[in-house]
């Protein structure tokens, strides 16, 4: 298993490489410069060569790539062409909120959709599984802006119980009970859109399972209906359901942009916006390196959970 | 030895998008404590929905409509789920025809084996364990207690099979329902699970529903045979009787087009022509009427009944031609009625 | 038929072999063999038809589809009309398939599920460009009622036929061409048994008609010995024992075969208490086939040398692979 | 035997059926394939409710100059007056009318959802059909590059990479045309693997037929069906998609009208309290085409799958 | 079949439902944990100010940027403050002052120290001085000292000096220096006296002045002489303070002070709920016109609108548009009155040419174009204008507003008959286009400095005369503005600039949108103040009510 681990770690570092490349040539593929951003316009050309010198800017792309990947070895993925800040500090400050807000979305959807999903299977075209395939239809297709607007509407506009925004209230006691209170209207609205998909697929990867021979041979021995769908069925229809999770994963770094802008959550995504609209190439690229680290790492996860899940899948 | 289990007339049906489909019709046959009876036929002809039907373990949009199920002289047809769950297993237990899918491939043998032995025989969990170690070594199973923290994966089909087996008979069931349990099976492996089914089956004295399409089989096991053919029984006798002086034209077909090995090496096969009829489209009269070489106008029409003739054996048919038989059988009834009364 | 020696073969195999590479590691290293098809050769003339025998895992199925190339040989030569098969070019070998076909055992997969029974079968007949559209229509016709169909069936899709009308339509096709050799891959093995007598006996009769030369594969020993002239016994891609029909169940000289042979449940109640050699465990994989007989394992006569040195398949016209053939044992 | 390296984006399809099923499917059902999958989709209610619903919004979206009551860039004097007769669903901060700006949207939307995905499926389909038959360096080499494709998340490439080019509708419709391949790729690659595996396959090629002729006749018609299903599940993402990036204001840019960069106004306490007209509408109707889209797809789905099954 | 029927009704009423248990059982997770949010009555120790564009960086001398200048103030002083357009006091300096308008000499406040306890003096301001006039630094600020004896037009020292010649120390607190000519008070008080930001010299001596702009202390000045000191910044979200108890001018009345950056929208429901006290004014914390009514509605805050000195303009490209005629013809065609009344809600003012009713050099004579389309259309006939010709206009995004008045004047211009294709770009690239001259008309805003010096976007070589409108008149009036030292004088050189302007029409001024300044009514005091640089005038006064 070890090896197992190690082989595709060995596999994901060209992959990576690759991700890296195709990164670093389509935002150097972008019209306007960070130099003409940060300087003051009044700066002469001279200026303006000097400090794109400064930045490596002057480099052809190649060179500036293989700068970029020497630094990256050392830990240092360069400073935001904006605020001079080193990116990792950036980053770092802006990876919690951001995993924070994914987690609690990702726990709670799937705490709503896993069992939802196995009590649809199991009462197949009842009123129940009516009412969950309709929220399930209603979380997949609902825009999240949309269903956030709505939110805050409601919640915080009119009623006032929740804040509009942000993670914290700022220099506040910063306890657990503020940050829940601000997590709650975000974390609904993602957890709407990851429960829908979630159901759908627990719900099918049951109904799939409850068909299979081998719950017959449980039932012949006379388990109750219980045993049967939560010993037999569960443990086999996880498998579809880890792929699933393995797909969510990433989302933990890239999922929320557009969430997060609705509720100015202090996370990645705003950050990624935020350095779109200043042109902080550097910022980008690490946020783009990290989610696509994230992607091959998630995968890696759920080949793990296969075989956690699945005594037939051995990798050697 | 007395009679375990008496099928009477069953029809089984399943709500489809087309509507109500009657799959298994008027299907009876009984069994006694320790006897064998083989339900032979082509697929399709109902022979698993029978079996099923008898468990309760059709799919949700399948059930009894009509007819009794009497197992130890309680009607099984009308049990409640809970009722079943008792008998399953426990007084009745069953295997199937597919070892690789009829395990459950995450948990470990000694799980799926040792959780029917600590529901039905209330053992602990290591008098269960020891004692499913016990049952792989009767079912032939080397390194038993290796095996047993084994996945099915691991098992080779006859393997499987043979865990199906210990774990149908680990509770001692008065009935066990082999649903083709070598189908799947290779050959040389197919002669290994037939012969420790007929030594478990002598050390046990378990009544056995041995559901199979293969005539070699039933003449190897079956103490009785039922013929099925689109979901009615249509003819049943000891195997004797049947092997030596098949009645029903389906029945005589079906042993005519059977290329086997220890037929003369010139012999041409018979084929009975045209094929099964659908569900949706059952003959009104005889449902054999089209494929049929004696076939009569009034089959067309007419439902035969499956009735006694008059033999050597006890031997029941559904078919007009041997209407005579029928009633000479009847009339010697009646007859003995007459006399006994 | 009586095998006569004069005749060239139609078809000759020559230590075929088949290993399908075990990969592991990240480059894809090979690790080793499953080792489908080890060695086999034997000889095929015109208007007879071999069966080809044995368990699941045998390679007999891969021996048969290396016959039309439909795998590429790993060794060894299938030579046609006095070409290798394995070693022509696409192209040619294109022109060559007119001769030799295939009927497969699924007739649920074998069919096109999108396409129509008429196109079905003149699509050959096109491709090769051996006939119009209305000429490859009137041969369909034909064709189909050769088979037992209506023509009045061709505008119907697969999946509105029953098994055995799909392998009627199976067999069509494969006849479209009018090859020389057909390659049957157990094509009664998924029918329901009152359709497999319709079907081999089609077989047999159309055998008669066009002189077709035929490999028969099948697990099912009645079907072969009904429709065989020679038997060739495989265990483990090897071949264990050929010979004609009769000589394979009169007088088995491999104790596989003979095993083979007492395994099957005789349809006669009278005859269950005779007494069976029933052989114990199962067959071993073929990635990691045992050393020198690859039957020793089972067999009930294995002696040490079987654990050692791998038999070679001797003897004239009947011909077996073992160092203790039955009659030696016996006698 | 390793297993194969990359299952986990093969997301989990069902499989099987029921023994009943089963057994009623041997007894044979005498229907056309399309027949088939026409009468279970028409049987789905709710897919089609979706088909007559997405029907209506293509309708709008074609017909917008006839049935729009104004141009939807016309100013009048009233801005973000409330709905009235002659502006049904009000104006818009810069005095437009919103219903018709609404209608335009539409447009929008059914470009983006159907251009986009028309462009990655046939990028799809011809990658995965070359990397599954031909195998070895080109499948290896097409199965890295949808790896390193996959490897981004998706919607914040898509959103680099739009505002790199410069938001506009094209560019939109062609990045995410340009980045969805990969799934569609391996969906074809997995088709084309088990297909080929398939007897009718075999014997196309024991019949001597061409490999293009394999591939397009004999292969890609089978492999067509979860394509289709893909791709309908594909549009209402598209149009998400466009929306949220619209919405972002890296989409399609006013003065044209977007429902989703309509809805970028609604990003105020007032207009969210007292100007519903603003934003309920666009909201709304993002929401009834994805919707839609949605059941069509699963209406889709289960009449297709039920009768791959068989 | 009737079960199938209701189904669509079923579920979207369960759709319904089903989401509103969602949220249900979310809140009873939180248990009830809302009261915190709502109520305004926090901790009297924390004021918070809304801002809305996030501050380039704290880069005391190379901040281009109002947001990034604001939150720079609140830790560091300037010289001088300006509370209201020419009205300067001290802060830093008690005075600067000057006999012959040539010779200025800059009296520190002797109180003044570092945080860290050092005294702030003269050689700290002089080695200020030299760092950014080192031709090797990075700065914003250069221009601001351009006047000065021996710098070039940039402010940069030539010929390899590391000194400005005439920067002199007179004692430890004050310092003089010498202009190149005698320049106008109120031009040395506003570009250095409230531009320049004095460092310690005793922590940055070391540092090379091409590293500067990379140090530690760019990015977050931990020595510094304001009111407040700087905590954390937090990208994007917040800038946290804490008081410097031993500020020279007082120690600050509340604790902490946050800047918290946010969405323009976001704004009003945040001063609704009281997490926000103020917003920022200078064109970083503007609210939204439509949220005005509703913001004057609120009780618990006060709202006031402004005049303010920046301004929204058309650039025309005087290449491809080179008769003015033209240019004032569509002048002419644009609805700048329905822009101000209808988009702006009234809260603007139209004005030509680049100073706005708070400036004291607006010369009030000149009448304003009025919208005529007509007069437009004929004007462009007259012209010989070619009504197939397409404009090229170019907008950037990031101002709502000025993008939804781009759709306005799109409209402008489809009545008067003349095609133009509106194309966006974010602020980086509009720079690039702007300055290859890739546009015919391009929206761009400016807010300068109260002094009247505007060569920056008239001047023949000013960095945002995208335009390259050149007019020897008009660029030797500009000189002599610049090198007038008599106000009075100055102001008449201006009026006559305006009229010039007004003819040659090169760039159009399209509105000064007023600026709403919103303030929590538990404010003691504090708050944006109508001129915004006198905002940041005494930080240390902010304070609650009691």
């Amino acid at each position: 298993m070890l090896q197992y681990i190690f082989r595709r770690i060995l596999i994901a570092i060209p992959v990576l490489f690759g991700v890296t490349i195709l990164n670093f040539f389509i935002i150097n593929l972008a019209p306007g410069n960070p130099v003409d951003m940060m300087v003051n316009p009044s700066a002469t050309p001279e200026q303006l060569a000097m400090q794109k010198h400064a930045l490596g800017l002057d480099q052809p792309v190649w060179s500036q790539y293989l700068h970029w990947l020497v630094q990256l070895f050392h830990g240092n993925l360069g400073f935001s062409y904006s605020t001079r800040e080193p990116v990792t500090q950036i980053l770092a400050s802006h990876i919690g909120p951001t995993v924070l807000l994914m987690g609690v979305s990702l726990i709670v959807g799937y705490l709503i959709a896993i069992p939802l999903g196995i009590v649809c299977a199991r009462k197949q075209n009842s009123w129940i599984d009516y009412l969950v395939t309709g929220f399930s239809f209603f979380g997949i297709s609902v825009p999240h802006f949309f269903l956030g607007l709505g939110v805050i509407y409601v919640f915080a506009s009119k009623l006032l119980l929740f804040p509009t925004g942000s993670m914290n209230t700022l220099g506040g006691d910063g306890s657990l009970m503020d940050t829940i209170n601000h997590l709650v209207l975000p974390v609904a609205v993602l957890a709407t859109g990851i429960a829908g998909n979630m159901v759908r697929y627990v719900r099918s990867s049951m109904l799939d399972v409850l068909g299979k021979d081998y719950l017959r041979t449980a039932k012949a021995k006379g388990l109750s209906q219980f045993i049967i769908t939560n010993k037999h069925a569960l443990r086999n229809s996880l498998i579809p359901i880890i792929t699933v999770i393995g797909i969510d994963i990433p989302m933990l770094i890239g999922g929320a942009i557009v969430t997060e802008q609705v509720f100015q959550w202090p996370g990645l995504g705003l950050l990624t916006i935020q350095s779109i609209t200043s042109r902080d190439y550097s910022t980008l690229m690490a946020i783009n390196l990290l989610a696509a680290v994230t992607v091959l790492v998630a995968n890696l996860l759920t080949d793990i959970l296969y075989a956690v899940a699945d005594p037939r899948i051995r990798y050697d | 030895m007395g009679e375990l289990l008496k099928v009477d007339k069953i029809k089984t049906q399943f709500q489809t998008e087309k509507g109500p489909v009657t799959s298994v019709d008027e299907v009876s046959f009984d069994l006694k404590e320790g006897e064998t009876i083989c339900l032979v036929g082509e697929s399709g002809c109902g022979k698993s929905v029978t079996s099923l039907s008898i468990m309760h373990l059709l799919d949700r949009n399948g059930s009894v409509t009509e007819g009794s199920i009497l197992f130890e002289g309680k009607d099984l047809a009308k049990a409640t789920e809970a009722d079943m769950r008792k008998i399953r297993g426990n007084n009745i237990s069953m295997i199937f025809q597919e070892p690789m899918t009829s395990l459950n491939p995450v948990l470990t043998i000694g799980d799926q084996l040792t959780e029917g032995i600590r529901l039905h025989m209330k053992y602990s969990k290591t008098e269960a364990r020891k004692y499913a170690i016990d049952m792989l070594k009767k079912v032939g199973i080397p390194r038993a207690e290796g095996i047993i923290e084994e996945y099915p994966h691991k098992l080779s089909g006859g393997m499987r099979q043979r865990v199906m087996i210990a774990m149908a008979l680990s509770c001692r069931p008065k009935l066990l329902i082999a649903d083709e349990p070598t189908t799947a099976l290779d050959v040389t492996i197919q002669a290994q699970i037939l012969n420790l089914m007929k030594k478990l089956r002598e050390e046990s004295n378990t009544a056995i529903i041995l559901i199979t399409h293969d005539l070699g089989v039933v003449a190897e096991m079956a103490d009785k045979v039922a013929v099925m053919y689109a979901g009615q029984v249509v003819e049943e006798t000891d195997v004797y009787t049947l092997f030596d002086n098949p009645k029903h034209p389906y029945t005589l077909g079906l042993m005519k087009s059977i290329p086997h090995i220890t037929n003369p090496d010139d012999m041409r096969l018979d084929s009975i022509p045209g094929s099964v009829p659908s569900v949706h489209n059952m003959p009104k009269g005889c449902r054999f009427y089209d494929r049929c070489p004696h076939a009569m106008k009034r089959c067309l029409e007419e439902k035969p009944l499956l009735k006694p003739i008059e033999d050597k054996q006890s031997h029941s048919i559904r078919c007009f031609l041997y209407e005579k038989e029928e009633q000479d059988y009847e009339n010697k009834k009646l007859a003995e009625k007459e006399v006994s009364s | 038929m009586p095998l006569s020696e004069q005749e060239k073969p139609l078809l000759q195999v020559k230590n075929l072999k088949k290993y399908y590479p075990i990969k592991k590691g990240v480059i894809s290293r090979t690790v080793g063999y499953v080792k489908a098809v080890d060695d086999v050769s034997f000889d095929i003339y015109p208007g007879e038809t071999v069966g080809l025998v044995g368990e699941s895992g045998c390679g007999k199925s891969t021996t048969g589809r290396s016959l039309v190339r439909l795998e590429d040989p790993t060794a060894g030569q299938v030579i046609f009309q006095g070409k290798d098969l394995a070693k022509i070019s696409n192209k040619e070998m294109r022109k060559l398939r007119t001769e030799l076909q295939i009927i497969f055992q699924d007739p649920y997969s074998s069919l096109n599920p999108r396409k129509r029974i008429g196109d079905l079968l003149a699509e050959p007949l096109i491709a090769h460009k051996l006939a119009t559209r209305s000429e490859a229509d009137k041969k369909v016709n034909e064709i189909l009622e050769i088979v037992g169909l209506s023509k009045q069936y061709k505008n119907r899709y697969p999946h509105e036929f029953s098994g055995g009308q799909r392998q009627r339509i199976g067999i069509a096709r494969a006849l479209m061409l009018h090859p020389k050799l057909i390659i049957c891959d157990e094509p009664v093995s998924a029918l329901d048994v009152s359709i497999q007598a319709q079907v081999l006996n089609l077989l047999k009769d159309l055998q008669k008609e066009l002189k077709l030369t035929y490999v028969f594969i099948a697990h099912g020993l009645g079907a072969v010995k009904y429709i065989s002239d020679r038997i060739c016994v495989m265990y483990l891609g090897r071949v264990m024992e050929f010979a004609t029909t009769k000589e394979i169940f009169e007088h088995p000289l491999h104790p596989y075969t003979e095993i083979l042979l007492n395994a099957y449940p005789i349809p006669n109640p009278h005859m269950r208490d005779r007494k069976q050699i029933v052989v114990e465990g199962d067959v071993p994989s073929p990635a990691n086939p045992p050393k020198g007989c690859v039957f020793h394992t089972r067999c009930p006569f294995a002696k040490d040398i079987c654990k050692e040195k791998i038999p070679t398949l001797t003897g004239k016209g009947h011909t077996v692979a073992c160092h203790f053939p039955l009659e030696s044992v016996n006698v | 035997m390793a297993m194969n390296l990359n299952p986990n984006k093969n997301v989990p399809e069902t499989e099987g059926l029921k023994s009943s099923e089963q057994i009623l499917l041997q007894l044979g059902e005498e229907e056309s394939y399309l027949h088939m999958v026409m009468r279970r989709f028409l049987k789905h209610k709710l897919a089609v409710a979706g088909l007559i619903v997405f029907g209506l919004i293509i309708l709008i979206a074609a017909l917008a100059p006839v049935i729009s009551p104004h141009d939807p860039n016309k100013i009048f004097g009233e801005f973000e007056a409330a709905p009235s007769a002659t502006h049904i669903l009000g104006t818009d901060p810069v005095g437009r009318d919103v219903m018709s700006r609404l209608i335009y949207g539409a447009q929008v939307s059914i470009a983006v959802g159907i251009g986009a995905v028309a462009i990655y499926v046939a990028l799809g389909i011809v990658l995965g059909l070359v990397a599954g038959y031909f195998g070895k360096w080109v499948d290896m080499l097409i199965m890295r590059l949808t790896d390193i494709f996959m490897s981004f998340p998706y919607f914040m490439v898509i959103l680099v990479l739009v505002s790199i080019i410069g938001p506009s509708l094209f560019n939109i419709t062609f990045v995410i045309g340009l980045l969805g391949w990969p799934a569609i790729a391996r969906l074809v690659r997995g088709s084309v693997l088990s297909i080929k595996e398939m007897d009718y396959v075999k014997a196309g090629v024991a019949l001597g037929y061409s490999t293009p002729k394999i591939l397009f006749q004999h292969i890609l018609p089978n492999a067509l069906a979860p394509i289709l299903v893909n791709a309908t599940f594909g549009v209402a993402s598209a149009i998400i998609m466009e929306a949220s990036l619209s919405f972002l204001g890296m989409g399609v840019r006013p003065p044209a009208a977007s429902w989703g960069n309509m809805l970028t106004q609604a990003e105020s306490i007032t207009v969210l309290s007292s100007q519903p007209w603003l934003w309920i509408p666009p909201g709304l109707m993002i929401l009834l085409a994805v919707l839609s889209i949605n059941f069509i797809g699963d209406g889709l789905r289960d009449a297709i799958e039920s009768q791959n099954a068989k | 079949m009737n079960r199938q029927k209701s189904i669509s009704k079923r579920i979207l009423k369960y759709v319904i439902t089903s989401f509103m248990a969602l949220s249900l059982v979310l809140l009873a997770a939180c248990g009830g944990g809302s009261s915190s949010s709502s109520g305004s009555s926090k901790g009297k120790d924390t004021i918070y100010l809304g801002m809305v564009n996030p501050p380039s960086g704290f880069n005391p001398i190379n901040t281009s940027d109002i947001a990034g200048q604001f939150a720079i103030r609140v830790m560091l002083d300037s010289f001088l403050d300006m509370t209201s357009p020419l009205k300067f006091q001290p802060k830093l300096a008690t005075s600067i002052d000057t006999t012959d308008n040539q010779t200025y000499t800059i009296h520190l406040n002797p109180k003044a120290k570092w945080t860290d306890g050092k005294p702030v003096t003269a050689d700290d301001v002089i080695f200020t001085f030299n760092l950014i006039a080192n031709p090797k630094s990075t700065v914003a600020v250069g221009s601001n000292i351009s006047t000065l004896e021996g710098l070039d037009a940039n402010g940069k020292l030539t010929g390899g000096k590391t000194s400005i010649p005439d920067l002199k120390k007179i004692d430890e607190h004050t310092v003089s220096f010498k202009t190149k000519t005698p320049v106008d008070p109120n031009y040395i008080k506003e570009m250095i006296g409230t531009k320049i930001i004095t460092m310690p010299q005793h922590v940055l001596k070391d540092i090379a002045p091409a590293d500067f702009a990379n140090s530690k202390y760019a990015q977050a000045p931990n020595v510094t002489n304001g009111p407040y000191k700087f905590v954390t910044y937090n990208k994007n979200t917040y800038i946290q303070y804490k008081a410097n108890n031993s500020y020279y001018l007082g120690k600050p009345k509340t604790p902490k002070f946050f800047i918290k950056i946010m969405q323009a929208p976001n704004l009003l429901s945040e001063l609704q709920a009281g997490t926000i006290q103020a917003n920022a004014s200078g064109g970083i914390g503007n609210l939204p016109f439509q949220d005005v009514d509703t913001a004057k509605k609120l009780k618990n805050v006060t709202t006031e609108i402004h005049p303010q000195i920046g301004f929204q303009t058309m650039e025309y490209n005087t290449k491809t548009l080179p008769n003015p005629k033209i240019r004032q013809a569509i002048a002419y065609a644009i609805d700048r009155p329905q822009i101000v009344d209808k988009l702006l809600k009234g809260n603007g003012e139209i004005i030509d040419g680049p100073y706005t009713s708070q400036s004291p050099y607006l010369d009030k004579s000149t009448n304003v174009i009025k919208y005529d389309p007509k007069k437009a259309k004929q004007m462009l006939k007259d012209a010989g204008w070619d009504f197939n010709k397409t404009l090229n206009f170019v907008v950037p995004i990031g101002n709502k507003v000025r993008e939804q008045s781009a759709d306005i004047i799109v409209q402008n211009f489809k009545a008067i008959g003349v095609k133009v294709k509106e194309t966006t770009y974010d602020f980086p690239t509009i720079m690039q286009k702007g300055a290859a001259g890739d546009f015919d008309l391009l929206l761009i805003g400016f807010t300068f400095n109260i002094d009247p010096d505007v060569s920056a976007l008239y001047g023949p070589n000013g960095a945002y005369n995208f335009m390259k409108y050149e007019n020897p008149k008009a660029t030797k009036l500009i000189a002599d503005g610049k090198s007038q030292p008599d106000s009075a004088k100055r102001k008449a050189i201006y009026s006559q600039l305006q009229s010039i302007w007004e003819k040659d029409m090169p760039v159009l001024t399209l509105y000064s949108d007023n600026e709403v300044v919103v303030k929590s009514k538990d404010l003691a005091y504090g708050g944006a103040s109508s001129y915004w640089p006198g905002t940041v005038a005494d930080f240390q006064k902010w304070a609650y009510k009691k």
